[in-house]
């Protein structure tokens, strides 16, 4: 995307270039991105994503700002999500009001214990890190997006930036993982080898079929 | 869609990815694969008149262009392709067997194994076609993206405190069951060739040796006359190749598309069928030679019975 | 949480209780807890949370639906997310005009497409399911084993038991498959007959012999 696209007019294939005519418009695909993005994003990178100048984007984050506090209905009620900016990132949030009904509602169903799903999918994850999901997928024979979201949460893996081939998001353990299995360093897990004869051409047998 | 019918569609349907996909040059018939198919299946166009052979030699040299142009989508067409075709090499058999008057059930099962292979061939059409609804589905479904982001802050550390109770050993155990190289799992024992028994090569090698060295010389024809099946006579048929590589048998043809004669030329008495190549050993020739039409054989049966 | 929330006056302690006097009341509650839920909820969890019937919160849904779609603007704008249930749940997408801005924002859940062979085996697993793998070889005409395998690790697909004839696994499809065709269960999928033209009676055989 370019950086002078609050300046130039914008060529026709340029993502904000017939925003204008898409429902709702620009404010309307402002909300889309919002919506969704897990990270708080910057006014930078709204306006750039959005092909607008940045003082418009933030102008539309301001109106924004308003409508769910309320000034986008008639009697000024409130939504029940905010957008806030923290740290210099805009993201929606659920309204502080709601918070105690919110906690009740996460904290219904929740385990303090993991999964059989969730130990596995950390046991490959902690061998195999630097990993994508894809591959612990391939390697476990389901899908573990949403395990992975739940050890994420667990504050037991993170992110560890993305593959330089398939641009997917790669995991690592994180140093609370290690606290908890009482170890110092992921080279003090212990070696598989003895169990696994012939682990090192496993890496050819999953990806084939990813 | 129902009132348009299958012919109407096919023009549309053909590649998801609006790829031009397959067309056919007949005499009779020129347009995409997909409308001859839709075209035979409503009657329309008499599958005897269709050559197959310049279907297939058409669809050869349009995959061998595409993997030319570096598309890879070819290998999934080619399998189609074979499936489709074996289904209409197997209906154009059936079609071109009298079918005037229905006499024995002999020629009702044929009627039957033909309308079989009718349905064979619109059941694969049809999910051809919803897989194409399929995939147009999921397509404008993946353009909405869910919201699913990561606990606020203030909720993430209300989470009750993890439970922990696996030891290091067991953590590896898990790992080492977890990345183990899988057994693929079970799956039937297919049972689709199992429909005619085995007939071994060299039993037959030996049935023609007998025959050829008894009678003199004789025509594919009289040698394959008391051929129970199919099998048994693509059974001679590699047999005598196996014989002629083998240098015991000789061919006579009088005359281009005559009649084969088979004449013995190897020793009197001592030859034997150890002599022929081990390729076929364990290679017993399955059921039904031109891909899969298991089917037919089996409604064959039903309609019999 | 209580069942008879909706009856007896509420504790002072209950979720629901003092929705009322909350900005934005049950309604702005219910738009809070869809903010951090990251699955599909049922209305009855939904409900649960709130502390309110299933029925009350079901009309919020629906109210909440038709506003983001427009009915909450004076000029009719919809908003740049949509409410939606399925796969038996309720979640809040992005709009899908929107879908070339939001993609550049999501690294995570591109998945790559799916390839013919991999579709069509997918066709026939979700109008034949639970089915074996050789079941759905004989009607697609070509082994497979290794398209199974990649649906499985995609999530589309699970394992469903083993066959009591034949011993085969036999497999159907994933609540996550119905998440990405955009339904709420499997018989919302277009039906068959349609594509079978001129053979009403095709559904015995086909069942029967192949």
């Amino acid at each position: 995307m370019t950086d002078g696209a609050d300046a130039a007019p914008l060529p026709a294939d340029e993502p904000g270039a017939d925003l204008q005519s898409l429902p709702g418009g620009p404010r309307a695909a402002l909300e889309a991105v919002l919506m969704v993005i897990d990270e708080p994003a910057t006014d930078v990178e709204l306006a750039t994503a959005l092909g607008l100048p940045v003082a418009a984007v933030r102008t539309l984050l301001e109106e924004l700002q308003r409508d769910y506090d309320g000034g986008g209905s008639p009697d000024g009620t409130p939504r029940g999500f905010e957008l806030r900016s923290i740290a210099g990132g805009w993201r929606i949030f659920s309204r502080s009001d709601f918070a105690d009904i919110v906690s009740g509602f996460i904290l219904e169903g929740q385990t303090a214990r993991l999964t059989q799903a969730a130990l596995e999918t950390l046991a490959v994850i902690a061998y195999r890190q630097p990993v994508s999901r894809a591959r612990v997928s391939a390697i476990r024979g389901v899908n573990v997006d949403s395990v992975v979201r739940t050890l994420v949460q667990r504050g037991l893996i993170e992110d560890a930036g993305t593959d330089p081939e398939t641009g997917g998001l790669l995991y690592r353990t994180t140093s609370y993982f290690l606290e908890r299995l009482g170890i110092g360093n992921v080279s003090e897990l212990p070696k598989l080898a003895p169990h696994l004869p012939g682990l090192e051409n496993l890496a050819d047998i999953d990806d084939s079929d990813i | 869609m129902t009132d348009a019918g299958p012919a109407a569609e096919a023009p549309a349907e053909p590649q998801a990815e609006g790829r031009p996909g397959f067309e056919v040059r007949l005499d009779n018939f020129t347009g995409p694969f997909d409308l001859l198919l839709g075209l035979i299946s409503k009657h329309e166009m008499d599958i005897t008149e269709v050559a197959l052979a310049r279907v297939t030699d058409e669809f050869i040299s349009y995959t061998r262009r595409l993997r030319e142009s570096g598309q890879d989508w070819a290998l999934d067409e080619a399998s189609e392709f074979l499936v489709i075709a074996a289904t209409l090499l197997d209906l154009k058999a059936a079609r071109l067997l009298p079918t005037g008057e229905v006499e024995d059930d002999e020629d009702i099962a044929l009627l039957e194994a033909r309308d079989l292979l009718f349905a064979r061939l619109l059941q694969y059409k049809a999910f051809k076609q919803i897989a194409a609804l399929m995939g147009r589905r999921l397509e404008e479904e993946a353009a909405r993206y869910p919201r699913q982001v990561s606990l606020e802050p203030q909720f993430a550390a209300l989470l009750p405190e993890l439970i922990w109770r696996t030891s290091l050993a067991d953590f590896a155990k898990l790992a080492a069951k977890a990345l183990e190289p899988k057994a693929p799992k079970p799956t039937e024992v297919g049972l689709a060739h199992l429909h005619a028994p085995a007939v071994s090569v060299k039993e037959q090698a030996a049935i023609i040796a007998e025959r050829l060295q008894d009678g003199g010389p004789l025509s594919f024809g009289a040698l394959t006359a008391d051929a129970a099946d199919t099998t048994v006579v693509v059974a001679r048929f590699l047999a005598l190749l196996e014989m002629f590589r083998d240098a015991v048998i000789a061919f006579d043809q009088a005359s281009p598309l005559g009649d084969l004669t088979v004449r013995w030329t190897g020793p009197e008495r001592d030859w034997s069928t150890e002599r022929l190549s081990e390729e076929y050993d364990d290679v017993p020739v399955p059921a039904a030679v031109p891909g899969d039409g298991p089917e037919p054989a089996e409604a064959g049966e039903e309609g019999a019975g």
